[in-house]
């Protein structure tokens, strides 16, 4: 069985400047993918290639089986892949409620929409969703008054009313507590029985708990792939990521 | 406001009744100026721009009527009765020119409207003046064209103003001639007569350029004239355009010796504006000019620099002309008072009595016109007048005999414009046609 | 949070009160000058109305509202025009001084009173339709698309000019008498003028009003905070700006219809820069994210330019400049943003969540 | 047709070209530098005029020496805007756009109640007032002078900009406003100053257009579409800026050959818009991060 994601041979260059290079990795469906490598590696150019913000220079993208490669953002997202941005964008001047709202995305049709004034579901959704995301009393405040780990919780929220089967999460525990990290982990856990994930993290604790599978990338080609177990023993990645920590 | 809500909704019901019955209400038999009582002033209104774009020339038309009613009143007034204008403000806007003529005729309800500069703002209001059967004087050139039963115009028509022009230009200078205009109404009309007196002259066309109003570039035009080589310009260019074209044509090296701008526009004002040495040379046709050598112009060049109103300091083509309607008024309302007797005098009644007022040549600065029988424009005599080193002018023509207005003088198959209407070849009559 | 100014059945009570108020007015106003002049408000009241929509809600700059305007204008005066021509007299006069002896084939359709109302609304919705999809599939977007409007617009107003005798010029076109509709000719000096005006405004007010509080409306809010973050969220965001836009651009369009309905006048000035550009001060100062607001904006900068401009002769643009420069600055959402922080003080208890929505205004009736 | 007329048609439009780009030039360095859309920048230019017209007509400065006092003069008032407004609004490009709209009906009119509302009168030495003859061509010698003035004042925005530690500082600023920061650039100096660069550079071109055309307090409102037009087309950069010139200049003088003015403007017009349609980031795109 083909994977629900399939990266052929990416690449992508910005000017002379090869940031992805002959790309490839596959992500099963059902399973909880975490993509690491150190920085500059190409995780989020890789996110981005995905989700469409940028064309890839060559190279497929497959996602359930249909090409989406350079389609637009918004075909892609349709399709049923959610992202959480690394730097969290959620809708500033809207209030929570309004951006868990607008994130249920089930009718995108700006004709249909302008005679919507009710949403079917949306009522329990969001109450499910902002009662997940620990939301609840924050309902009504402007998305732009809320803390770092709120907005990081309120956009992990947007995904999750999306329903997307991948969801692309991008630095998804940066600046949460210890607490709130034990949570997502929890959430992602569970999100794993209808859906599939992509984690891009840092946090190799984070990664312990949460990971099927990990990817390393490298200079923007797959340096390994495997269980963690076999990543930690491998000898490449251990090079990389020390020589990595002791540049810096 | 104090109503009870009981009355407010019957009145408001009542009202709607009243609008849906009769959506048509008003028509023209009503009043729309005030009743005069004999003794109490008249009501004029003077709309012209102070502000923005227009403001140039339009503000000295106010300060011209402004003066001409002061005399007037210190004359014994019109009719026996001291006259008021209520000044306000177009801003430049036809937006505003067509509110503040509502103002003016339908609150203030002045007794005639003085006013606007040019064709646009003039079809601006007409609207509102025909449809309340009120009268404007309109005291500049213009392309004529029009037949309506509202309106007197004291400036020349395109078929008077450049009569003699053409034939004085290709005699002095030669048969080839190049037009550029401003890319309007006016000036191709302008122009479309100014083609019949070049080919009675004899002369040749070389080429037609219109620029964008406002516009400031005139590299393109000036190479072209230099391509075709005319003997003069004949130029219809107006405002700041005016100025660049004047100030290019030198700097491109054209000498106005060889090949002079003729033009109905670049008066005093222009001259001063762009100095002096861009202007001295060219020709002007216009019925006024400062320099015109005659007892009342000096009288009233003098009088008119001394008052409160001669603030800056010339008067030119434009002001003269809407001096004029200030008379042409006064003469149109004692006419028609003496028919109708003063209380019953309407905008209507002055207009239709205003055939053949004259203005003479003891106050008339361009001397004496007056005004058409059948289309209510002016009789006038067109001067040729060539820009001197200090920017007057020097007459170079005057017209022998006064020359008749006709607005459909190239257009002979539209009709002939009567007192009553255009009278089309069929025999038909259409009012208002503008 | 239970500010007043965010509660939706408060925000259409004053609507109703606000325009009732309005609708009474011809009741005992006897001023023929006054109705008119208030039915012209009226049109600039649904222009202010149009850009609050698309740059308030849509966040959307339109510089160049002007030509759905000047366009509906341009529909309607044609279609008056040729309701004064007859079996012996087929053409405006001002195409006989252009040397055109026959109808231009784009003019054929407006001898029908019919075609020629809705050619008037449909033209400008299309091309709105047309420039607006380019334009933002293209993601020309913020301060590009306003110069790009600005751009559009100048090329309207150029080719209107050159095109005289299509277009009457500079001198635009005067129909010599008011609009005939079903056999009544609507003076534009009575009430049945004002309440056609009235009627418009309301419709397009609601509609619009409606639109914000849709789906729809929430989303283009969304795209308005962060267009990038909505495409992600699997909405197509230039399918969302050009709706917005393109209905935006037909209220312009019925604006232009009224205006001509009542001046019985149009040139290119209605599609001068400064005109499209007093819209968006009108929609500035009396708040672009309330429709209320915008409208107010404009009765109250239109009201004060024919009122105080006399008194303030010299100065007017002067103070018209400096107070816009002032909200600018210190108030970005204008007027109306002040009612919203009176009544935020006033407010006590947060009431619940579910009364807040989106962030439209409620100011007072100006009188 | 003949070949000497397409000939003069070029050059001339070189010499429209360069007007232009004059006149776009202090716009791009206020855009590319610091995003701001500066709607008062066709007052600016209308300042510059009036600043020359009254050093000249009551200190008899000589024409040429107007040129650099316009500079100083505008510059001062575009570090005095700077200042007072428009350094509270740098966040919000769109409202920048609306305040200087504000501020251009302020300065217009204020000149108008200082000036009043008639065209005023700028000399120039009277050997501007001729032409230049290369056999078949011609040009006059004040619009060689134009295209001098602008060419002297590209190659010193250049040098200025590539050349200087100010210019790496602009470019760092631009680039990267926080990351300069971190290195020790007042990034509100750096604004500061393009912002009163660019008015001064609007300065010398209304020094420049008022003997070409005309002094009026309106004269700037005919110059700040165009130059947007410029600006944006050019994509900011001043590489962009001036091809964008170039070849609309060239492409207007073209067109008003062949038919006539107004059509010529509506052509490019409508070629701008389209050209954006399929270039929106314009000619040359700025190098700085969009978001």
């Amino acid at each position: 069985m083909p994977g629900l994601l399939e990266i052929k041979n990416l690449s992508k260059s910005f000017d002379a400047t090869k940031v992805i290079n002959d790309f490839s990795m596959e992500v099963t469906e059902g399973t909880l993918c975490c993509l690491v490598g150190p920085n500059g590696a190409g995780k989020t150019t890789t996110m981005d290639l995905v989700t469409g913000r940028i064309k890839p220079t060559s190279g497929a993208i497959l996602f359930a089986g249909e090409d989406i490669t350079a389609k637009h953002e918004h075909v892609i997202a349709r399709a049923g892949i959610g992202r959480k941005f690394q730097v969290p964008a959620v809708l500033k001047n809207l209030t929570v409620r309004q951006n868990l709202e607008v994130a249920y995305s089930r009718q995108t049709n700006p004709f249909w929409n302008l005679f919507k004034f009710h949403k079917a579901g949306l009522k329990e959704k969001l109450d499910e969703i902002a009662t997940l995301a620990g939301l609840t009393t924050r309902l009504g405040e402007q998305a732009g008054i809320l803390s770092h780990g709120e907005t990081q919780w309120l956009e992990i929220g947007m995904v999750l009313m999306q329903e997307p089967r991948l969801l692309l999460m991008d630095e998804p525990i940066a600046g949460m507590t210890e607490g709130e990290i034990e949570k997502t982990a929890r959430i992602f856990k569970d999100l794993q029985k209808t859906a599939t994930l992509i984690v891009v993290e840092h946090d190799m604790g984070f990664v312990r708990e949460i990971a099927d599978v990990v990817t390393v990338m490298h200079m923007g080609s797959m340096l390994a792939q495997g269980s963690l177990q076999e990543i930690e023993a491998n000898p490449r990645v251990r090079d990389v990521y020390l020589g990595e920590k002791e540049a810096a | 406001m104090d109503f009870t809500r009981r009355r407010l909704l019957t009145t408001a019901a009542a009202a709607s009744a009243a609008a849906i019955a009769m959506p048509n209400i008003m028509t023209s038999d009503k009043a729309y100026a005030a009743p005069l009582k004999k003794g109490e002033p008249i009501k004029v209104g003077l709309l012209f721009s102070l502000t923005g774009a227009l403001a140039v020339p339009e503000e000295d038309s106010t300060l011209a009527l402004q003066y001409a009613f002061e005399e007037i009143n210190k004359n014994g007034g019109v009719g026996g009765v001291p006259v008021e204008p209520v000044i306000v403000d177009a801003k430049s806007d036809f937006g505003v020119y067509s509110e503040k003529t509502k103002e003016l005729i339908l609150r203030e309800k002045v007794t005639a409207l003085f006013g606007c500069y040019t064709s646009a703002s003039r079809k601006a209001i007409l609207p509102t003046v025909m449809q309340r059967n009120h009268l404007l004087y309109y005291p500049t050139c213009y392309e004529g064209a029009e037949c309506t039963q509202n309106t007197i115009c004291t400036g020349p028509l395109a078929n008077q103003h450049s009569q003699d022009l053409i034939p004085f230009m290709v005699e002095k200078f030669g048969k080839k001639v190049f037009f550029v205009g401003s890319n309007y109404v006016w000036p191709k009309e302008s122009n479309k007569n100014a083609k019949i007196w070049l080919e009675k002259a004899g002369g040749e066309l070389l080429g037609e350029e219109y620029i964008p109003l406002g516009s400031s570039e005139f590299g393109p035009v000036l190479n072209k004239i230099r391509d075709a080589k005319p003997d003069f310009i004949f130029s219809t260019v107006v405002g700041a355009s005016d100025i660049a074209f004047h100030k290019q044509f030198k700097q491109e090296g054209f000498k106005v010796d060889t090949m002079p701008i003729a033009s109905l526009t670049t008066g005093e004002i222009e001259t001063r504006a762009m100095g002096a040495e861009f202007g001295a040379g060219h020709f002007l046709s216009a019925p006024y000019f400062q320099s015109l050598d005659n007892p009342t112009n000096q009288k009233f060049v003098e009088n008119f620099l001394k008052s409160k109103y001669g603030k800056n300091g010339v008067t030119h083509y434009n002001m003269e002309e809407t001096y004029l309607t200030a008379y042409v008024f006064k003469a149109g309302f004692e006419k028609a008072a003496a028919a109708v007797g003063f209380e019953n005098v309407t905008p209507r009644a002055i207009r239709d009595h205003s055939g053949g007022v004259r203005v003479e040549d003891a106050v008339s600065p361009e001397g004496l016109v007056w005004i058409d029988e059948n289309n209510f424009n002016t009789w006038l005599k067109p001067k040729i007048g060539q820009c001197q080193a200090d920017g007057t002018f020097k007459i170079v023509k005057a017209a022998e005999k006064h020359v008749a207005p006709d607005p459909y003088s190239i257009y002979p198959d539209a009709g002939v414009c009567t007192k009553d209407g255009l009278k089309a070849p069929d025999g038909k009559v259409r009012t208002n046609v503008i | 949070m239970g500010n007043l100014y965010h509660n939706k059945t408060a925000q259409w009570l004053v609507y109703t009160a606000f325009f009732l108020g309005l609708a009474v007015i011809p009741s005992f106003v006897s001023d023929d000058f006054l109705l008119n002049q208030l039915a012209t408000y009226g049109v600039y009241g649904m222009l202010a109305l149009s850009i609050s929509l698309c740059w308030g809600f849509g966040g959307i700059l339109n510089l160049g509202q002007g030509i759905a305007f000047g366009l509906g204008a341009y529909g309607m005066a044609m279609t008056m025009q040729m309701q004064s021509q007859t079996e012996s007299n087929p053409i405006p006069p001002f195409m006989l001084n252009n040397s055109l002896d026959q109808l231009p084939w784009f003019w054929e359709p407006f001898s029908n009173t019919a075609a020629g109302l809705i050619l008037s609304i449909a033209v400008p919705t299309l091309f709105c339709a047309i420039f607006g999809g380019v334009m933002f599939r293209a993601r020309v977007s913020g301060p590009f698309f306003a110069i790009m409007t600005l751009a559009m617009l100048s090329a309207f107003y150029t080719i209107i000019l050159d095109r005289q005798p299509y277009t009457g010029g500079v001198n635009g076109i005067t129909p010599p008498s008011p609009l005939q509709l079903g056999g009544f000719e609507i003076d534009p000096y009575s009430s049945t003028a004002y309440w056609i005006v009235l009627a418009i405004l309301v419709t397009a007010t609601v509609v619009a009003k409606l639109i914000t509080q849709s789906s729809f409306g929430l989303v283009t809010q969304a795209i308005r905070d962060d267009a990038e973050r909505v495409r992600f969220l699997g909405y197509s965001v230039a399918g969302y700006e050009t709706a917005i836009y393109t209905i935006s651009g037909a209220i312009a369009a019925f604006a232009g219809c009224c205006l001509v309905m009542l001046v019985q006048y149009v040139s290119p000035a209605q599609l001068d820069v400064g005109f499209s550009l007093s819209m968006v001060i009108w929609a500035a100062i009396g708040g672009r994210l309330s429709l209320l607001g915008a409208m107010c904006g404009a009765f109250l900068i239109q009201g004060a330019q024919s009122y105080l401009g006399d008194a303030f002769l010299a100065t007017w643009l002067l103070i018209l400049g400096g107070f816009f420069i002032v909200v600018v600055r210190f108030l970005p959402n204008g007027l109306a943003s002040l009612l919203e922080s009176a009544l935020g003080l006033l407010a006590t208890k947060p009431k619940t969540p579910a009364a807040e929505t989106n962030g439209d205004a409620k100011p007072l009736p100006a009188e | 047709m003949d070949l000497g007329s397409l000939l003069n048609a070029l050059i001339l439009g070189l010499s429209i070209a360069s007007i232009w780009l004059i006149a776009a030039l202090g716009l791009t360095i206020i855009y590319g530098a610091a995003g701001v859309i500066n709607m008062a920048h066709g007052e600016f230019i209308m300042l510059g005029a009036y600043s020359s017209y009254m050093l000249q007509y009551y200190l008899g400065l000589p024409y040429l020496l107007c040129i650099p006092a316009s500079f100083v003069i505008v510059g001062a008032v575009g570090l005095a805007l700077e200042r007072g407004l428009i350094r509270y609004l740098y966040n919000r490009p769109l409202d920048t756009l609306l305040a200087t709209y504000g501020v251009s009906l302020v300065l217009m009119q204020g000149v108008r109640l200082i000036f009043g509302s008639d065209p005023k009168y700028l000399a120039a030495p009277e050997i501007f007032s001729s032409n230049i003859s290369l056999g078949f061509a011609s040009i006059s010698s004040f619009r060689v002078v134009i295209l001098l003035v602008t060419a002297l004042c590209v190659l010193g925005v250049w040098l200025l900009f590539y050349k200087t530690r100010f210019g790496v500082q602009v470019r760092a600023v631009m680039q990267n406003k926080e990351m300069a920061a971190s290195f020790g650039i007042n990034s509100s100096r750096v604004y500061m100053m393009t912002f009163a660069l660019g008015a001064g550079l609007a300065g010398v071109a209304g020094s420049l257009f008022g003997v070409l055309a005309i002094v009026l307090p309106t004269m700037g409102a005919s110059y700040v579409v165009q130059a947007f037009l410029m600006v944006v087309t050019g994509g900011g950069s001043l590489a962009g800026t001036v091809v964008a010139s170039g070849v609309t200049g060239e492409l207007q003088s073209i067109f008003a050959f062949f038919t006539n003015d107004t059509f010529a403007r509506f052509v490019i017009f409508v070629l701008i818009v389209v050209f954006l349609r399929f270039r929106p980031q314009g000619l040359f795109a700025q190098a700085g991060a969009r978001r």
